[in-house]
């Protein structure tokens, strides 16, 4: 049976109350963006060692349970796993034959592939934490008015940041909403002779296409009424909008945000400095 | 006031398959008034809602709130005065906080903040929902999502409160918690309710009762009138209210209940102020 | 049916228990040990104030969730244990959902009833015997609905086709979420007219789960009532309606006619609350008010 | 802007509220495919699978236009840059670039091809669409150093794969929806008499 649910972390908010979830937004999203800049900056196993005990903390501190987001990660692990190995086989830089390990054909392992591996995998275990992390601590309204704020003054140059957000609002709105039909429509085909999780791939593939079929036509019939609905409660673009949310960033929150900038400095330049 | 004058109402209007859902419909409803509008699936309910709200415009006739035309440049104006809730709260929710989604409207009404944090307020006190005003709204009951699209409504301070069918998704326990609140703003703050429904208990709570029937208005009155006509509701497939149905077969059978009787307790009072039984049971 | 007494029952739970998003933060027990059988030829109603469990205990009777072993039967079999043939038993069993759009997976209504007879390998010939067979029966004309698009159907139309679809699968137990919910008087009234001629003509068995205790008593013969994922009442209708105020404290909208009586009973003591009718109301009140005759 | 409101379908460049919401309903079932690793299909091949998560911006390009199928693929892109199932989409220049692309490229041809035949459109844009979303990815994986060119073919399974899955759901898909609006209420008889169902 599916149960979609139970697998999936995108988009949940697990409200814990934690100091975590208590940082001002802005502040929240300028320190994941430090971290996702760190996550391309960062470029030896030094580094990573630094910055991950900052993912332990923020782990620890949240009180969102590990079991759970290890779970609801495990997909995304073992296919990581799996790009990686292949990453290891295609090498792209040049690899000097002393540190060839193993060759057949263009297929090769040598040692500059496996470290140029590993930190990949470093760099995107960063990257889908931090994301990941600041989604189950924020609520979606939390997010994107900290987002409106922040890209606010781009507003003057015409940019309709108060519509794109609203698009983000409504695709994550809309998420739970599509798990449950297609979960009731799995339900249906199972019960009238078609269970989903069984078959091989082309059978899958052929199901899965069905399925998405009304989901499709459901949503754009959605679209219909939502539209309907925005517009009479008077939505008419974001220009003349007002705010019921207001935000301050308090002392603690500009400290965090310096903590942050030192440790992400800290693993970025440390490294070097140590070796040098 | 709202003034429906003559209107008529076509899907793809003009063309050989037109679907007339309304026709030649004349309606005044006063402000303040609790008025049920009932009627099967397709005699036209859900069109004369959208043509309320600016969403439709009338092929034919003319329909006046406080004055004001219905028509595309007045839409604006027309939706501050007329708000409305529909079947499913899934696809007329937009935020996904309680009081967010509440908010929402206000907000497009570039409202100052206290005063959206004040409409805000009230309006979830009004619902009852004041206490899970920070919940997300994929954790709550269906009965929670509805009462959540109402307050959004209500946050807008409409003069007229439409409610198209938010009650046929419901368990009846929280349907008529609903109308309770519903009939309880109406009383308190003097807004008019529209309900549109097609359960005949809801409506027999009611001061007015409109009854479509494909597209034209056949009853029009106070519960009490209206429900009378049992055998005429009937041969249009709708029923009416059981207390009231089973006063007009006790009265045939000639005991001799007195007054309108259009809910259970009506018809207790009634059989208690029969002479002889009041004095068997004390 | 009970050519054999010792006959084991068509479907069990035993100490059924359940969990929705187990191992999330989010987990909701919604059956926590529910245990009743469900006979040959019977029509059981399981009702209860929403988050009871109703719709998680229908599901476990179509197997449509993940099941422990132990808890679920079908003819005495375990049908979590390994090696059951569970494809097969979704064949016997007949599933109506609370919204006919999740259900009905095919845009021509003829095609949609076609589509589990097609699924189970049902020849072409006989494939379109049943469908014509299954639209009469839920009482749409074959010639005139058999290629209609389900998108332009009304409420009652669907849930009809959906019904048809089950039917087509000639699976001796049908199990239906909330049948009743959403549809006008109009709607209401013809399928309960439906499900009347159907007892009558194919001794079906059916269980269903309804949030609105009139419908189900109207249906059915008896009630499993569930307060917060266990069974706090079993029994024949009457039986269950007898108990009003028990049911009012539960928090289930009880029928017009019981809730009627009730009402009556403030000043009429002695009046009966298993009504299932208006008329089985009037009657219960000619009797103790008949002397107040003009 | 704020132009178009309910039930009048703007011109297919506006931006206004229904806009917004189709391209945010669209972006949705994108997350959705990708939240629940529904849009993923396993191919038998090295990268493991193929996807149908860029087929809401087709959809989104050939029904409603280049702004919200731009808009839909932009969703598509920022939930792949922050749920990165191939590790190149940590780099949100390949995460999102490319699939901005999708729709326009998916509005272009329907368009183009539609006086033709809607099905002819639907496919046709499908297809291309996809394959904006491949070549768009891979050309800049091979730009930033991250595949070696050797290493696309491997891929090229996967991608006919994709190319082929989004022309049968955007075919259908098409079709659903069209119908769906055209308000008909009888299908044409289709099947011949000895394999006829119903």
């Amino acid at each position: 049976m599916l149960e979609l649910q139970r697998n999936v972390i995108f988009g949940q908010f697990v409200d814990t109350g934690s100091p975590v979830h208590r940082l001002d937004v802005r502040i929240k999203l300028v320190a994941t963006a430090l971290l996702v800049v760190a996550s391309f900056l960062v470029d030896g196993f030094l580094g990573f060692a630094l910055l991950f005990p900052l993912l332990v903390v923020l782990q620890l501190v949240s009180r969102v349970p590990f079991g759970y987001v290890a779970r609801g990660s495990s997909f995304f692990l073992f296919f990581l796993g799996i790009i990686l190995v292949f990453q290891v086989f295609f090498y792209p830089g040049e690899a000097p034959q002393s540190s060839v390990l193993w060759q057949w054909g263009f297929l090769s392992i040598s040692t500059e592939g496996l470290r140029f591996a590993a930190i990949l995998g470093l760099r995107v275990l960063l990257l889908y934490h931090t994301t990941t992390m600041l989604m189950l601590t924020t609520s979606l309204v939390d997010l994107t008015n900290g987002l409106e704020l922040l890209f606010g003054p781009l507003q003057k140059l015409r940019v309709p940041v108060n519509e794109l957000v609203l698009v983000g609002v409504i695709s994550v709105k809309f998420v739970p909403i599509f798990i449950s039909e297609v979960e009731r429509l799995s339900r249906a085909y199972t019960a009238r002779g078609v269970p989903f999780d069984e078959g091989g791939p082309i059978t899958r593939a052929r199901r899965l296409g069905r399925l998405l079929v009304p989901v499709f036509v459901g949503g754009f019939r959605r679209a219909d009424l939502l539209t309907t609905a925005m517009d009479v409660r008077c939505y008419r673009g974001g220009r003349g909008r007002t705010k019921l949310r207001r935000m301050e960033a308090g002392l603690t929150d500009w400290l965090v945000l310096l903590m942050v900038v030192v440790w992400v400095l800290a693993a970025w330049k440390l490294p070097g400095l140590l070796i040098a | 006031m709202i003034e429906v004058d003559g209107v008529s109402f076509a899907y793809r209007g003009g063309e050989s398959d037109a679907v007339h859902a309304l026709r030649d419909l004349d309606i005044q409803i006063e402000p303040g008034r609790l008025v049920a509008v009932i009627g099967h699936n397709g005699s036209g309910k859900s069109t004369l809602v959208k043509l309320l709200t600016a969403v439709l415009y009338p092929t034919e006739g003319g329909i006046r709130v406080d004055g004001v035309p219905v028509r595309h440049e007045t839409r604006w104006e027309i939706r501050s005065r007329v708000s409305v809730v529909f079947q499913d709260p899934d696809d007329q929710l937009v935020m996904n906080r309680v009081a967010d989604d509440v908010a929402f409207g206000p907000e497009n009404l570039g409202l100052p903040r206290e005063e959206i944090a004040e409409r805000v307020e009230s309006a979830l006190e009004a619902m009852g929902i004041a206490d899970i005003s920070e919940k997300i709204v994929d954790d709550l009951s269906l009965g929670q999502k509805q009462r959540t699209a109402i307050a959004g409504a209500l946050a807008m301070r409409p003069r007229y409160l439409i409610l198209d069918e938010p009650t046929s998704l419901l368990p009846a326990v929280a349907a008529t918690r609903l109308i309770e609140a519903a009939r309880e703003l109406n009383r308190r703050e003097g807004m008019g309710v529209i309900h549109v429904t097609h359960s005949m208990a809801e409506a027999a709570l009611f001061d007015r009762v409109i009854v479509l029937d494909t597209g034209r208005l056949v009853m029009d009155g106070p519960p009490s009138e209206v429900f009378r006509r049992a055998e005429e509701l009937r041969e249009i497939g709708l029923d009416v209210p059981l207390a009231a149905s089973l006063a007009s077969r006790l009265r045939s059978h000639g005991i001799p209940l007195e007054g309108d009787i259009l809910t259970d307790a009506d018809l207790r009072k009634s059989v208690f102020a029969l002479p002889r039984s009041a004095g068997d049971s004390g | 049916m009970t050519d054999l007494p010792e006959q084991a029952p068509l479907a069990e739970l035993r100490e059924f228990l359940y969990s929705y998003l187990e191992g999330t933060p989010r987990a909701v027990e919604a059956a926590r040990g529910v245990s009743f059988e469900v006979r040959r030829g019977e029509r059981v109603g399981i009702v209860g104030p929403t988050q009871s469990g109703k719709s998680t205990v229908v599901y476990a009777l179509a197997h449509l969730l993940r099941l422990k072993e132990g808890q679920v039967f079908h003819e005495g079999e375990d049908v979590a244990a390994a090696g059951y043939d569970r494809a097969a038993l979704r064949r016997s069993v007949g599933v109506v959902f609370q919204r006919p759009d999740f259900q009905i997976l095919e845009d021509v209504v003829g095609k949609d009833v076609a589509f589990g007879p097609t699924a189970a390998g049902v020849p072409a010939k006989e494939t379109r015997e049943r469908v014509e067979e299954s639209l009469e029966a839920v009482g749409l004309s074959y010639p005139e609905f058999r290629l209609r698009y389900v998108h332009a159907l009304s409420g009652g139309q669907k849930r009809r086709v959906a019904l048809a679809g089950v039917l087509a699968m000639r699976a001796p137990l049908i199990v239906l979420d909330e049948p009743m919910a959403g549809l006008d008087p109009r709607g209401r009234d013809e399928l309960f007219g439906l499900f009347e001629r159907l007892r009558e003509q194919r001794n079906l068995t059916m269980v269903m789960c309804s949030s609105s205790l009139a419908d189900a008593s109207l249906l059915c013969d008896r009630l499993i009532v569930l307060e917060e994922g266990r069974v706090a009442m079993d029994a024949p209708v009457r039986e269950v309606l007898a108990g009003a105020d028990r049911l009012d404290a539960l928090g289930i909208a009880l029928p017009e006619p019981v809730a009627l009586a009730r009402e009556l009973r403030k000043i009429l003591p002695d009046l009966p609350t298993d009504l299932l009718t208006e008329e089985e109301l009037e009657e219960a009140l000619l009797e103790r008010l008949g002397e107040s005759r003009a | 802007m704020a132009s178009g409101t309910g039930n009048e379908r703007g011109s297919v460049t506006s931006f206004g509220t229904r806009q917004i919401v189709v391209a945010g309903v669209l972006g949705g079932i994108a997350v959705f495919l990708g939240a629940t690793r529904l849009g993923f299909i396993p191919v038998p091949n090295l990268a493991g699978n193929a996807t149908v998560m860029h087929v809401p911006a087709i959809l989104g390009g050939a029904l409603e236009g280049p702004i919200v199928g731009l808009l839909a693929g932009g969703i598509f892109g920022v939930f792949s840059f922050l749920q990165p199932e191939v590790p190149l989409f940590a780099n949100p220049i390949i995460a999102i670039g490319p699939r901005l692309l999708i729709g326009v490229v998916a509005w272009a041809i329907f368009v183009g091809l539609r006086g033709i035949s809607v099905d002819l459109a639907a496919a046709v844009s499908g297809v291309f669409g996809s394959l904006t979303n491949t070549v768009g990815v891979l050309g800049l994986a091979v730009v930033f150093g991250y595949l070696p060119p050797a290493a696309v073919v491997p891929i090229i399974p996967q991608a006919i794969a994709e190319a082929v899955l989004a022309a049968v759901v955007t075919v259908v898909v098409v079709r659903g929806v069209l119908l769906y609006r055209s308000g008909r209420t009888t299908a044409p008889e289709i099947e011949p008499d000895e394999e006829k169902r119903y």
